[in-house]
């Protein structure tokens, strides 16, 4: 917007980043006076560097635990809401070498199975659904991104792997997914804004505003 | 002494090439070379590009700058504690890049150990997000490798040059700029070269410390990781066969005696061909 | 420029300790066996070896003193070295390395490069000029140390045996090329005959000491250790005199010209003994029967060596060696003149 | 030629160990030692520490036995296109790990290059969470360091010495074995020490290659990123000073001439003390 | 064990070119100017430098011959080489430097040390044994390496300079310690005393050719380039000759005992030109007015050098240096007997 008279600084998480590019740009297309500087890194390091003093305005979190820490540091300025919803998918490579059809499968031992590591968020929840199902599977790689996961599954590397719908997407024709039925566990997602600057917080309220559902779920988030 | 080496040790060395050198064939293998042109057409990806020519050189300048009189000193000062700090040299070598972005937090961040002398001296309100932060996150990692490799080359010196030109009547500097620095060159250049190559795929300290700000701190490697994250793996691909071609080019480009030691002995296979 | 020199000083851990003047524009030579502390010498003059005790002043000006602890650093003393082992910088080209002193002392580029070509000129090395240290011989790359050293056109020139690995013709040039020098110069040598023909003054190191000091000829007709009548050719025994008879250690009894008491050096030339298959009866007063050791020809005259009771070395014409029918194992007389003998004090 | 240095060198290795050293003086001083035995007491952190130690010695190892003949040949052997395989060599460091990590997947993986002959010739299904794919992942990017290392010395070799030994009778293998190899070692030990360092920090193309498997891939680095992304910065700080204090100790421990060529000639400083 | 050798070789645009033959347990001396070849065509020998056509026979076996590409590693030839650079290995003592050969031929760590011992007592450095060699001083280092290659007890030895740098004393032991030796040598030296006192055969080298093979004294007499002459001593002079009278290209006519025609060279001991102060009347047959150049003493003897017509040295005693008054720029007579010229084609 015109020559960024005024800026935001928005630290989003990395997986999050297209569904952010796309509210950036009709962010600023709204507000020709702001411009949108955007920051996507892992959770832990976008927190890290708000805890470190970076200029940041807005914290989106994939991760209800990170925003926890940040806010008991008392760096949010306001409380923070929750704005996406994710639910796991059960990703194969195109082919489904591995011949998965579904969790139950996950329990063969001669599968390679990548999950998210139990302690980010992505792990947590693919450990909680995979015990609702009563499946013992033990993953031969524990990753700290679900990216990471979806990267080898992609590759052909990993049979199976667990990861967000929103990712599915993202393998395109690499992947196939494998239909989990109905959920009842989720990822939400938090925002908060950081600074008490009032660009902070509008930019906040558009990213829960009606255009900032639109956006996220044209990316294939739900709503919390 | 210079016969064809036995087979073993070709082997041996074809190994170690295959090694090193097949994960960049598949690589270059898996490209997609059709939307190639697309991708590193992309305003970002030319920007990350200039980003990364920016911090890498900028962070091997500071290494060489600051690295020389270290590695001066560890080799030519004896004092107590030496083989401390030259441990202490190598140990953003031993440090998942991650820590060392956090580290750097805490010792030049707003809170960190001299955060409050740069706020107040130089105005540095914060790092996270500058070209300078990415600059310093580059350096952090990249200059114990021009540290260690200028060391080693000053101890093979022979000090008996330097005491020649001074009883010709050379003066320190004299002796430093015709003597000690030309004969060092080989080691300056491989060392500059290595910690450049480090600091051009450098990832994890920047990210966190500097953050990963399009035209500012986002470097190639930033871009990468984030198209990769973004899922776009193609892009991703694409933006590194860029990085390697640029590496390449100026690898390949520097005088590959720059690389090695300057012959002092004639190539020893000119004396000695093999039967 | 004159040379006071009180050198103490070590390197790891063998001590030297010596004190020389030298005039301005002479010549010193040093020589005394390997390992002696020569080059240790002159690298102290030159400033490489810090003193521990003692001071070097030249012309006047102290450039080395610790107990006022004071050090003029080796580019800024006015003095040049040649090293041993030449130390030509192995990243210049030979013209380079020659033009390296003048360009410190401020020469232009091209003054340098021309003072340089002349030296090179003059050491035979013309031709060189362009080439890298690597490519060139052994004395080539002696002739280009040397060179480098004197194109300094330094006050004080150190020279470490610096005519060992020159052909003998070109050594005999570089030899007058160094006597036409106007600087003082400190020159260490294992050839008696340059030391004898270069030289005002010849030290004489042994064991970090300098044990004898003077003239070469001097030093050659009362050398004070057998090392040093060895080097020089004479013979050197030692005993105790009671008037004008000396008991030599050896259990051979010499008269000599000289009355003196004690323990003394007999010194004698090489030259004067005369040797006979029969026993001599001639004016010579000292006469002895000895077994021949070694003979051993040197050019136009033959050196025998005499074994028990007074080893020494013996000059003789090739056709007496025939005719005496001297060789190692036969036995014959020798005899010697007392005017002859050199008797000193031990 | 030993005299005290000038000022602004000792100055600018000042800051030199201040940048490299800061960072880590804050990481101790943040660290909370409290909890810090608690941590390090667990068996998770044992056991990462384990296999960091298993896969950086074995990566360390693996860079040495393939890297010595390459640099042998890199050093000794001219061949057409010598400049394009020691730039090669040098790319790993370039590479981002996690593109370093897929380009491994693109050679070794199951639809790499050499994938297939890996799973029919010996039964290798996936390196992923095996010890052996960590190894791998670790030994390409730390291996570069090595040859670049051990090819730097040996260039600066006197091959006269080579010669020397052979015309007293000494066949090839007792000149690599009793004049080459000891003459090298400074610089063996500098690139086994500096690739060594690399594998122990690695992460990036471990994880992306071989996974984060516990005992078996999750070597210390893996455990710090993830104790990170878990939101347990303590934990993590604990783990890396662990790491720090682990390399120091081999470091330090490590005779400190063995980071620099051996002395050839009497230490500078003994011949010229400063005034 | 006998040398047949057939060089032709190149150093770095260097060539040499050289036959020669060597009976087993000789010694050969090779002579010439620095940059000669002489060293490369030793590590020819050595095998060092590879032959470009040619061979190298040793006893009969061939170990060079790349017409038939068949090459002895060097380390296969039975063959020792003390380089001019000593090269002594940093790394090991120097007890472990010369056990070094000793060892490769198989011999046990301790006999080995033994050797090295021995041989290290022999060059009168037994102390330095557990010494580094950068703690020796540069004559000590050059024995060490002479005691390197002599403990290989090869059957050829090959000898770079191998006494330069080594003091008067010492060099008169080594020297005879290399006489005793049973190995074919090949040596490298500038000094001709050393060349004459050890070698059966002496090369000249000049420009990578050997221009003159013979005995010393062969040699001496009859010297075929300057070069030699002026390194053995002996006055060269070409001119035309036809009958017994020559025309020496400088102008002066000699008259000879020999008659020939053509292009001849002249040559006359310094020692057989007698000088005097007025136009002597004797039966010599030349007789010459010249300059006086230097007056150089030399030992015991005084080397006058003549200017035109004729340059040449002559000896004089010191007597007759006072006698005549002789110095630099002064003049004098030459006489010369014709049967004291040796005169050859040129
Ligand atoms: N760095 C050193 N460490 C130990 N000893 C040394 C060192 N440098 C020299 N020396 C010893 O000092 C002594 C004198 O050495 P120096 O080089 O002065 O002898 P030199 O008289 O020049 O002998 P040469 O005639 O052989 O050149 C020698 O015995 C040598 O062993
Ligand atoms: N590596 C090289 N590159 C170029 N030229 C060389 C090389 N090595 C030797 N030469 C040339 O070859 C010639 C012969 O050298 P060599 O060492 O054999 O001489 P030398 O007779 O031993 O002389 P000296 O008496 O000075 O030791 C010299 O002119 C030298 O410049
Ligand atoms: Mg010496
Ligand atoms: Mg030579």
């Amino acid at each position: 917007g015109g020559a960024g008279e005024t800026t935001v600084a928005v630290y989003a998480a990395a997986s999050l980043s297209e569904a952010f590019e796309d509210l950036a740009a009709r962010y600023e297309a709204a507000n020709p006076d702001v411009e949108v500087r955007l920051n996507f890194a892992g959770s832990a390091r976008l927190a890290a560097q708000i805890g470190a003093g970076a200029r940041a305005d807005v914290f989106a979190s994939a991760n209800g635990a990170t925003m926890g820490r940040v806010a008991a540091e008392g760096r949010t300025a306001a409380p923070p809401a929750l704005f996406a919803r994710n639910r796991l998918a059960l990703v194969v490579p195109a082919g489904n070498p591995g011949a998965v059809t579904g969790l139950r499968d996950l329990s063969d031992d001669s599968l390679v199975l990548a999950v998210c590591a139990p302690e980010v968020p992505c792990g947590a929840l693919a450990r909680a659904v995979l015990a609702d199902a009563g499946v013992d599977a033990d993953a031969d790689t524990a990753e700290t991104s679900v990216r990471a996961v979806l990267t080898k599954v992609m590759l052909g590397e990993a049979d199976a792997g667990l990861v967000y719908a929103t990712d599915v997407a993202a393998g395109g024709d690499k992947v196939a997914a494998v239909p989990l039925g109905p959920q009842t566990r989720f990822n939400d997602y938090p925002v908060a804004a950081v600074s008490d600057r009032a660009v902070a917080a509008h930019f906040m309220d558009f990213v829960l505003g009606p255009d900032g559902r639109r956006i996220l779920s044209d990316h294939g988030f739900g709503t919390p | 002494m210079s016969r064809r080496p036995p087979v073993g040790v070709l082997a041996m060395a074809g190994v170690a090439i295959g090694v090193l050198g097949l994960p960049l064939v598949g690589l270059l293998q898996r490209t997609p070379w059709s939307s190639l042109g697309a991708t590193l057409g992309e305003a970002a990806t030319l920007e990350a590009l200039r980003v990364s020519a920016v911090v890498s050189l900028a962070a091997a300048a500071v290494s060489v700058m600051l690295g020389l009189p270290l590695a001066w000193v560890l080799a030519r000062l004896p004092f107590r504690g030496r083989a401390l700090v030259r441990a202490v040299v190598l140990l953003p070598m031993v440090l998942p890049p991650v820590v060392g972005g956090i580290a750097l937090f805490f010792a030049l961040g707003r809170r960190g150990l001299i955060g409050r002398a740069l706020q107040n001296g130089f105005g540095v309100d914060t790092l996270i997000g500058t070209t300078a932060g990415a600059v310093i996150a580059a350096a952090f990692v990249a200059m114990p490798f021009f540290v260690i490799t200028a060391e080693a080359g000053l101890r093979q010196l022979d000090p008996r040059l330097e005491s020649a030109a001074a009883t010709l009547g050379a003066g320190r500097w004299t002796v430093l700029r015709r003597i000690t620095l030309p004969l060092l060159a080989p080691s300056l250049a491989a060392g500059a070269t290595l910690s450049w190559a480090r600091a051009l795929g450098e990832f994890g300290a920047t990210i966190t410390f500097a953050g990963n700000h399009p035209g500012r701190t986002r470097t190639l490697p930033l871009a990468i990781a984030q198209a990769n994250e973004a899922g776009q793996p193609e892009a991703a691909i694409a933006m590194s066969v860029l990085l390697i071609a640029v590496s390449l080019v100026v690898l390949v480009g520097l005088r590959h005696r720059w690389l090695a030691p300057r012959r002092r002995w004639p190539e020893p296979s000119q004396e000695i061909p093999s039967p | 420029m004159s040379i006071h020199a009180e050198i103490q000083a070590t390197v790891g851990g063998f001590a030297i300790r010596a004190a020389f003047d030298a005039p301005a524009g002479t010549c010193t030579a040093v020589v005394g066996p390997n390992g002696a502390g020569k080059t240790t010498l002159i690298h102290a003059l030159a400033g490489l070896v810090a003193l521990e005790r003692g001071k070097i002043v030249l012309a006047g000006q102290v450039v080395d003193d610790p107990a006022r602890r004071r050090r003029v650093p080796p580019e800024r003393r006015p003095i040049a070295l040649h090293s041993q082992h030449n130390l030509l910088f192995p990243h210049l080209s030979v013209a380079d390395n020659v033009a390296f002193g003048p360009r410190c002392s401020g020469l232009a580029a091209r003054a340098a490069r021309r003072r340089a070509e002349e030296w090179l000129e003059k050491v035979g090395l013309a031709e060189a000029a362009g080439l890298r240290p690597a490519q060139l011989s052994g004395g080539q790359a002696q002739r280009a140390g040397l060179a480098r050293a004197a194109a300094c056109q330094p006050e004080v020139l150190l020279l470490d045996e610096s005519l060992a690995a020159l052909d003998a013709e070109t050594r005999t040039d570089v030899r007058h090329l160094l006597a036409d020098l106007s600087a003082t110069r400190v020159l260490i040598t294992h050839d008696p005959v340059e030391a004898r023909l270069l030289a005002d003054q010849l030290l004489v190191m042994e064991t970090g000491e300098i044990v004898q000091a003077g003239a070469p000829e001097e030093v050659a007709a009362n050398p004070r250790t057998p090392w040093t009548a060895g080097l020089l050719g004479v013979n050197l025994l030692s005993g105790r005199a009671a008037g004008t008879e000396v008991a030599l250690d050896c259990g051979l009894a010499l008269t000599t010209a000289t009355p003196m008491t004690g323990p003394v050096l007999v010194a004698f030339s090489p030259a004067a003994v005369t040797l006979s298959t029969a026993e001599p009866h001639t004016s010579a007063r000292n006469t002895w029967e000895a077994e021949v050791g070694r003979v051993q020809p040197e050019g136009d005259r033959v050196k025998v060596f005499l074994g028990p009771p007074a080893p020494c070395r013996v000059w003789v014409t090739p056709q007496a060696v025939g005719e005496l029918g001297l060789e190692a194992g036969s036995r014959c007389w020798a005899s010697l003149k007392a005017t002859e003998l050199t008797v000193r004090q031990a």
